[in-house]
């Protein structure tokens, strides 16, 4: 369990292969506890926990943070950048990750949100020379500690109503108290949802994103649009499910219009857009409304186990596809020198595999069977309809409508990759598939097509996950 | 409202066999023709006589299959059929087979003898004509295809025999289809017959379905036995046949595609008029008959009106064609009015039996046209005359023809005409009787105007005409014995076999034949006849001559009217086919693209703008408007320039806290 | 003891970070709004523990925390604010505008 | 057989296709011979399997699910891997593996532009899984996962392959290449109705006890547990989803413009396949699931197919592109297998099954015709065709034998969908507005008369006349071998299905009155 903690930290100063052996090696634990697993192991008074939840969710981090090595490691190459710190700020955010996704009190978690996002504020800015980068990184930056203080007014009025810092104890006294209702609760609820809501950019606290995604290298845009966000997510489902369950009626309302108008508002956008991650950028914001959306009506209904279920699959598989993306995005761009894809008519042609690996992940994303993504949209939607609530039938319509929309935008770059004509202005260029990449492209395909064809394994994580929520 | 005569149902004293071996490998008759126009098509090519030779075999064994059929009928009566089930659907067997009894195996006689001499005709007479190959297959087909028709115990077999029929028609009518009339006159033929066939498909719909069954026996069973289950529909089903009827055999006002299928080969005409096409009608009307006379009696009324007025209509067209085909085109209509008059009126034999002398004597008639067209190489009449010389086989067959047709003793025309015009009268229809007997006169007339334009006078085309090939005049000669004799077979009180063969089914039909001459309608038929001839012969012979003898008669402007057919393609074409051809289908199109697609982009477009609204003035610097709005008026100006300046960064602080107020405030006191 | 006059102090502190955040232009004058804000949080905390009379001193415990990642953001803060105006000689972050449409 | 009976041989159609394609991608792209070759035996293959099944099917038990397994698939949604076909897929399945066979003949010699082989052959496989998979099907799922399947593989072969003229398309400013529109919107078109009826499917699930089994559902919903407003939004999702596919008036406009952007190969299978997938889904899920709405929908769905039988004749007569003309001349045919459908009677439904097996087949010649015309003339504007007899008499004699088989001839194909539809249409289900079907049955009689009209015309335009100038010197080959090998088949089918319509009647009608008495009882 400690070793898992520590040995991130032991590469620190080391290049990036340590970084990858020790990442890969601290799966290890994770799968000794997951085996021989019999119930949640609680230290730290009760502070830290470990569970199939936070297991998983440990898995899922290391296994982004791997990837995202594998992306970095040509692209820090090929400029000149300090690799020793770009890795060890990645770890260290890996760490906070992994520490919200078992803490169960106020301090571990804002701890470990901290980590998570500070080293990224670095991150973002890496690339020194370029504007942008530092445009994006100071944007982030200033809204990242907004948010962050935010989070902490929130945690400090809830400590004021409670006196407690530990979740359970917080929840039982909310709910001995009958405090469900009371202002205060309900404020500080707002003030950790806004905080969250930034690291997982939802309408209205999205606006940090396309901005520092354009900005940042692609591999921390990358880990950025994922393991940021999944650490968002986990955080938020700890918090809602173990501390304002019981206000549930009253957020989910709030987070149900939230994740329509986040989906709505992403799509929308995405239309409009020409760079390539930008694009994504903006397509991630429309995600997270669809992962939002099942929290939502969970809060509204009180079934949680149904909306986290819905809510952990989909991060999962996205989380993978996404990345795939991004992959194809970077590979693309390189060789086009262009982050404009209206420019990169029929470059398909001179990397079919590429071709073929972008293809698969934007429509896996768009939800075309049989690939991860369909799944991840249907356990939403089946979140959304399980109860047949009007809010949750709405949100099932305007999420149907957005798929539509989104198909759009996603099967323009197929669209413009295979189907436009191939404009010759590097083609003497020949095509850069680094190994790495490769293991990166391989990788994510797998997990995208299995989870699209045999969806039982990450419904089942999903399952499990859920199932710690459950009250 | 069922009317019911009670011995309707005396049932026949004949005696049948079921035909035997013979009955039951007719359905050869049916797949012959079929099997040979594949090998026609492919092999013919190959062939000495370029496929012809195949043809004429199969037509060949048809024909004698056909006698002995008809011989072991005459002898003892044969009524029998075989059914073949071709699959199920819902409580519906639907079947093939063939019926064998007294109608079918006339037609079969018909078909094969007609057949039979129109093919050794064509075989010289389309000597070194284009697709002589492929003539030949759709020369088959059609014979095949008819008697799909005729040898059909169920009504979807009708309908199959029916389509394939008017399909070939459009082949052979169309056959010189390099010219766009030809290929257009096809079409019209095609989609007439479509147009009838409507009528046909929905009427045997409402019969199969409120009978349960499509077996026509079956039907006509029930038709005569359980009344209940027709009872409500019997008018419509039986008007909607008629509709197909109306098709097929031209009877007014969708007789229009008859005379434009002219276009086709002279033997087709032959065929077509004779035996093939234009008696499916008629044959269809006297296979139904039991279920008119039974069920139906006031649909018989109008089936009667209509071949009346066919009959004079169509009559008093062909006087005014100069084309000798049309001539004989139009009077084919105005026989099958007869036909069809007749079976209105009951006369279920004297139908058919108008139709066994008809289908004679008009192959008879339209082969001579062949061979005198073949000759002067021009339809026109006025191209022609004076060929009695040059072609006196042609000539002396097709005056046999003529007075066959104009129905003067003792030539088929006569009996026949004379056994419909006796039930009109016995049938007390007198206005009715009265236009007949105006209509023989008509057809004496314009029959005698044709020879006379035709084979009288000097000669007025070009070129030197001669006598047609043998393998051309045989046949007319065989015709001619055929139109002398074949109407000897139903001479009342002498003999009437013809009916005996023709009545021999399942429930006798009782109807009207008379046992000896009705001398009324006969004298006045025979005065109409003589008339007619007379006339024709005093205005283009006696008095004038061909170029004078129309001046005598032409009055306008009754003459006009006729001559653009009462103008009725006109208005066809004005009023129906080209509004929708041209205006409706293109508004449609105009619909598609214009309304429904422009919709349907409209809200693609107004997706990708709405995302550019948003994207430029709410996710991107909407703070700077709000701002703009609310400071415009209290600011100062240094204050609303700065406030213009204010970059993005801080605009998404403002959006994110923002944000979070409007929660706040939703959630504190909305909810 | 007396609880609201410190209450409102902080959230008087908070609102000022807030404003600060808004009207500020100068990176380094946001960076220290922002500060602010941490501040009444940490004041927050302090005073709720003593109004609680929390025996585990969370409250305290959770200042001590809020300080030092204050301090950490601070220097990271001021790290990029000091590569944005080695790169554009200027700490304005409305002058931020590259990537405006 | 034991292996064709427990369902691995039905597995093997649906996804041998599917590793075929992926064996294809991996040979290098030089090896075109190799690629076509391997190919062409992998379809055969698959058809030769579907044969097996034919032979290995029970016709005496044809209402029931046959050759089939259930294992279990996504436990945590309980949706299950269940499969299986009775007398309703059989034919459809036969009828795709068959078409994909004469597609892959076709594309050996005759490649769009840009000719790639692989890619393009590998897209035809993929797409005979999603098709074949549609069709044994038996989980609404999994059936959901297939008919998506199909979308991917048409969209880029419409998109890449497809036609490159620029046209003008209402509503947008400026130009755009055709195959790039009318990929997306067949696309778009297609994924909004699916994306609906996913929704329908997942309202079933929940009022069904939690069971995506098509068979399961069936049961509850002849028992009556799917009522009220609940199952009319169901129908109304799960009409939207199978109407856009079919389709029907006015939700056809896709098919137009995709049909003459896809490549040759593309449209047949479109035609012959993929719009049957929605007429099959109205069948098999639609109406057995949710009789009692089915019920209060016929009178609607009889008069949109009335609707669309006219309307798509009277676009017919507008068109001057050969493809396009065909293509709405499938609305039409369409509008009959609807109308069938709609009137609820074993007639109607059997006419819809044989209309849909007929349209295959005969639309898709059509479409290989006019394809090749296409190719060979470099244009589809039948103002500058004419005296095709004379310039390609093999090609033009089959396109006047397949215009004739698609305006209903009767003895061929053609004629027992439309006649059948009548038959059906004019005693509908008890209980159905009778006016209205017999309404639409004289709009579908009147609709065959238009139909043969714009048919002939065609032909008239195209075959008959004679050959306009620009041709006479222009070397025009007739068709080839490998045409002829690929379209003489279809026409043997034509005339079969038309002499002894039992071919498909023997197999559907069981299944159709088992399913409608379940449905409707009696």
């Amino acid at each position: 369990m400690i070793l898992d903690l520590i040995l991130p930290r032991r590469s620190k100063y080391y290049v990036a292969a340590f970084a990858l052996l020790g990442t890969l090696f601290s799966l290890a634990p994770l799968v000794v506890q997951w085996v021989n697993y019999t119930n949640p192991i609680y230290a730290f008074e009760d502070s830290f926990v470990v569970d199939k939840f936070s297991i998983i969710f440990k898995g899922l981090f290391i296994l982004i943070t791997y990837l995202t090595f594998l992306l970095s490691i040509n692209f820090i190459e090929s400029d000149k950048y300090y690799q020793g710190e770009y890795y060890y700020l990645l770890l260290s955010s890996l760490l906070g990750a992994l520490i919200v996704s078992s803490s169960r009190d106020l301090l571990t978690i804002f701890i470990g949100i901290e980590l998570a996002s500070t080293p990224m504020f670095l991150l973002s800015g890496w690339k020194k020379g370029d504007r942008k980068s530092n445009e994006g990184a100071i944007k982030f930056f200033l809204l990242g500690v907004l948010s962050a203080s935010l989070i902490l007014y929130g945690f400090s009025l809830l400590y004021g109503l409670t006196g407690k810092i530990v979740f359970s104890e917080i929840s039982t006294f909310i709910i001995n108290g009958a405090l469900q209702s009371s202002p205060v609760l309900l404020l500080s609820a707002i003030l950790v949802i806004s905080g969250i809501g930034f690291k997982i950019s939802i309408v209205p606290f999205h606006s940090w994103a396309p901005d520092t995604y354009e900005g940042a290298p692609l591999p921390v845009t990358a880990y950025l649009s994922v393991s940021s966000k999944a650490t968002g997510f986990v955080a938020l489902i700890i918090l809602l499910t173990k501390v304002f369950s019981s206000a549930g009626e009253s957020w989910g309302v709030i987070l149900a219009i939230i994740a329509g108008l986040t989906m709505t508002l992403g799509n929308l956008v995405a239309l409009q857009q020409s760079n390539p991650v930008r694009l994504l950028a903006y397509s991630s914001i429309a995600q997270a409304g669809f992962i939002l959306a099942p929290l939502s009506v969970a809060g509204i209904t009180g079934n949680f186990q149904d909306g986290i279920f819905a809510s952990v699959t989909y991060l999962i598989i996205y989380a993978f596809m996404n990345l795939g993306a991004f992959l194809t995005v970077q590979l693309f761009s390189n060789h086009a020198g262009s982050t404009n894809f209206y420019e990169w008519g029929g470059i398909a042609k001179k990397s079919p595999i590429t071709g073929v690996l972008t293809t698969i992940f934007f429509f896996s994303l768009a939800g075309i069977p049989p690939l991860g993504g369909w799944f991840a949209k249907f356990v939403v939607f089946r979140s959304m309809l399980s109860t047949g609530e009007p809010i949750g039938l709405t949100l099932g319509i305007v999420g149907a409508v957005n798929a539509v929309i989104a198909l759009v935008y996603y099967a323009r770059i197929s669209k413009v990759i295979w189907m436009d004509e191939l404009k010759d202005v590097d083609s003497e260029t020949s095509f850069k598939f680094e190994s790495p990449l490769k293991v990166v492209g391989v990788f994510t395909v797998l997990i995208t097509f299995i989870s699209g064809i045999f969806p039982g394994i990450f419904s089942y994580l999903g399952e499990v996950s859920s199932i710690f929520f459950g009250n | 409202m069922v009317k019911f005569d009670a011995n309707f149902l005396a049932e026949t004293e004949l005696v049948y066999t079921d035909g035997g071996i013979l009955a039951e490998f007719s359905w050869s008759l049916v797949v012959l023709p079929f099997v040979a126009a594949l090998f026609i098509t492919f092999i013919g090519k190959y062939l000495p006589y370029k496929g012809a030779e195949i043809a004429l075999g199969t037509i060949a064994l048809i024909f004698i299959y056909s006698v002995s059929l008809m011989f072991i009928h005459i002898t003892e009566g044969v009524a029998s059929e075989f059914f073949v089930n071709v699959g199920s659907i819902g409580q519906f067997d639907i079947e093939f087979g063939w019926v064998v009894d007294g109608l079918s195996i006339m037609m079969y006689f018909v078909v094969g003898t007609v057949a039979l001499l129109v093919f050794i005709y064509a075989t010289n007479y389309m000597e070194g004509e284009i697709r002589y190959t492929f003539f030949f297959t759709s020369l088959t087909l059609f014979a095949g295809s008819m008697l799909v028709l005729v040898s059909s115990p169920t009504l979807i077999q009708i309908l199959i025999g029916w389509e394939l029929v008017g399909v070939c028609s459009y082949l052979l009518i169309g056959h010189y289809w390099e010219k766009k009339d030809n290929s257009s006159a096809a079409m019209k033929a095609f989609i007439t017959n479509k147009i009838a066939d409507i009528g046909l498909m929905i009427g045997i719909i409402i019969l199969a379905l409120n009978t349960g069954t499509l077996r026509i026996s079956e039907i006509l069973y029930q038709s005569t036995h359980d009344y209940e289950k027709l009872s409500k529909v019997a008018f419509a089903a039986a008007i909607l046949l008629f509709i197909g009827a109306m098709g097929k055999s031209a009877q007014f006002p969708l007789h229009v595609w008859l005379p434009d299928a002219m276009a086709g080969p002279t033997p087709v005409s032959a065929l077509m008029h004779a035996a093939t096409m234009v008696t499916a009608g008629v044959y269809l009307l006297a296979r139904m008959f039991p279920f008119y006379k039974s069920m139906a009696p006031e649909a018989l009324d109008i089936v009667m009106l209509f071949g009346v007025i066919t009959l004079l209509g169509a009559g008093l067209i062909a006087i005014v064609q100069d084309d000798l085909k049309k001539v004989l085109a139009y009077s084919t209509v105005s026989q099958l009015g007869y036909m069809v008059a007749a079976i209105g009126s009951g006369a279920y034999t004297a139908a058919l039996f108008h139709l066994w002398t008809h289908a004679f004597f008009k192959a008879l008639l339209f082969l001579g046209a062949g061979s005198v067209i073949h000759a002067v190489h021009s339809n026109s009449m006025l191209e022609m005359g004076g060929l009695r010389k040059v072609m006196p086989k042609t000539f002396t067959t097709f005056i046999i023809g003529t007075v066959a047709l104009a129905g003067l003793p003792p030539f088929a025309g006569f009996f026949s005409k004379d056994e419909i015009l006796a039930s009109f009268n016995h049938e007390g229809e007198t206005t009715f009787f009265f236009i007949a007997v105006l209509g023989a006169f008509i057809t004496a007339f314009y029959m005698t105007r044709a020879v006379s334009l035709t084979f009288l006078g000097e000669y007025r085309g070009h070129g030197h005409p001669h006598e047609s090939h043998n393998m051309m005049t045989t046949p007319l000669l065989t015709l001619a014995v055929f139109a002398i004799a074949s109407g000897w077979v139903n001479i009342p009180g002498v003999y009437t076999g013809f009916t005996d063969w023709v009545t021999t089914r399942k429930t006798k039909i009782v109807e009207y034949h008379p046992e000896s001459f009705d001398l009324f309608a006969l004298s006045s038929g025979l005065i109409a006849g003589l008339l007619g001839i007379g006339l024709g012969y005093y205005l283009y012979q006696l008095q004038g001559s061909a170029e004078t003898g129309d001046d005598k008669i032409k009055i306008q402007p009754v003459w006009t009217v006729l001559e653009n057919k009462y103008y009725l393609d006109h208005f066809y074409f004005r009023f129906i086919i080209d509004p929708i051809k041209i205006n409706i289908s293109k508004a449609v199109d105009k619909f598609n693209t214009n309304v429904i697609d422009r919709f349907i982009n409209g809200v693609g477009q107004i997706a990708s703008l709405l995302g550019g609204v948003v994207y430029n003035n709410l996710d991107q610097n909407g703070i700077d408007r709000f701002l703009n709005m609310s400071s415009s008026g209290t600011d100062s100006f240094g204050g609303r320039v700065k406030l213009l300046q204010t970059g993005r960064t801080q605009q998404y602080l403002m959006l994110f806290l923002g944000g979070v107020v409007t929660i706040s405030l939703l959630i504190l006191f909305i909810i | 003891m007396i609880v609201q006059p410190v209450l409102v102090t902080a959230a008087a502190l908070f609102s000022l970070g807030i404003y600060g955040i808004l009207v500020r232009r100068n990176a380094v004058m946001v960076l220290l709004s922002i500060e602010l804000i941490l501040n009444a949080v940490n004041i927050n905390f302090i005073i709720f523990d003593s109004m609680l009379a929390d025996s585990l001193m969370q409250g305290q415990i959770f200042t001590i925390f809020i300080i030092t990642i204050a301090a950490a953001e601070v220097g990271i803060g001021l790290a990029i604010v000091l590569m944005l105006f080695r790169n554009r000689q200027t700490a304005n972050i409305n002058e931020f505008d590259l990537m405006k449409w | 057989m034991e292996i064709l009976t427990n369902g691995v041989g039905l597995s093997a159609v649906v996804f041998f296709p599917l590793v075929s394609a992926l064996v294809i991608t991996l040979i290098p792209k030089g090896q075109e011979f190799l690629i076509k070759v391997f190919a062409l035996v992998s379809s055969i293959i698959t058809f030769v399997f579907s044969v097996l099944l034919l032979l290995e099917f029970d016709f005496s038990s044809a209402d029931k699910l046959q050759l089939g397994n259930k294992i279990s698939w996504i436990r945590s949604i309980n949706a299950n891997y269940e499969i299986g076909i009775d007398g309703i897929s059989l034919p459809l399945l036969v009828l795709s593996t068959f078409i994909t066979v004469l597609a892959i003949i076709y594309s050996i010699e005759h490649l769009p532009e840009p000719k790639s082989p692989k890619g393009f052959l590998a897209l035809i496989l993929v797409l005979e899984t999603g098709m074949n998979g549609t069709f044994v099907a038996l989980d609404l799922i999994l059936f959901f996962v297939f008919f998506e399947i199909v979308l991917l593989p048409m969209y880029f072969m419409i998109g890449i392959w497809g036609d490159r003229t620029v046209r003008t398309v209402a509503g947008f400013k400026n130009q755009i290449e055709t195959r790039l529109y009318a990929s997306i919107k067949f696309f778009v078109f297609t994924l909004f109705g699916s994306a609906f009826m996913l929704l329908g499917f997942l309202g079933l699930y929940y009022r069904g006890n939690k069971t995506f089994s098509i068979p399961e559902l069936i049961e509850l919903g002849s028992a009556g547990a799917f009522t009220g407003t609940f199952a009319t939004l169901v129908f109304a999702v799960l009409f939207l989803g199978f109407a856009v596919k079919v389709p029907m008036w006015p939700l056809h406009t896709w098919l137009p413009d995709a049909h003459t952007a896809a490549p040759t190969v593309g449209s047949v299978l479109l035609a012959a396949i993929l719009l049957k997938l929605g007429s099959y889904g109205f069948v098999r899920i639609a109406i057995p699931i949710l009789p009692e709405q089915a019920k209060a929908w016929a009178p609607a769905i009889a008069i949109l197919s009335a609707i669309g039988i006219i309307y798509g004749s009277l676009a017919c007569l507008a068109q001057t592109d050969l493809k396009r003309l065909i293509a709405f001349s499938s609305v039409g045919h369409m509008g009959f297998v609807m109308l069938g459908i709609a009137s609820l009677t074993p007639i109607g439904i059997n006419a819809a099954m044989i209309g849909m097996v007929a349209h295959g087949v005969i639309t898709g010649l059509l479409f290989f015709l006019s394809g090749s015309m296409a190719h060979t003339y470099h244009t589809r504007d039948m103002g500058r065709l004419g005296g095709n007899m004379k310039l390609l008499p093999k090609t033009g004699a089959l396109l006047g034998f397949t215009a004739m088989a698609s305006l209903g001839l009767p003895g061929l194909a053609g004629f027992w969908g439309e006649f059948m539809a009548l038959l059906g249409a004019y005693n509908p289900l008890d209980g159905l507005n009778v006016t209205v079907f017999r309404t639409s049955m004289v709009a579908g009689a009147v609709g065959t008369v238009l139909t043969a009209g714009y048919l002939l015309w065609m032909l008239q335009r195209v075959n008959l006349g004679e050959p306009s100038e620009e041709w006479m010197d222009k070397e025009l080959h007739d068709a080839d071998a490998y045409e002829l090998a690929a379209w003489i088949p279809l026409v043997i089918l034509t005339i079969l299905i038309g002499v002894f319509p039992k071919l498909i009647f023997g197999a559907t009608n069981d299944a159709v009155i088992a399913m409608l008495s379940k449905a409707f009882g009696g």
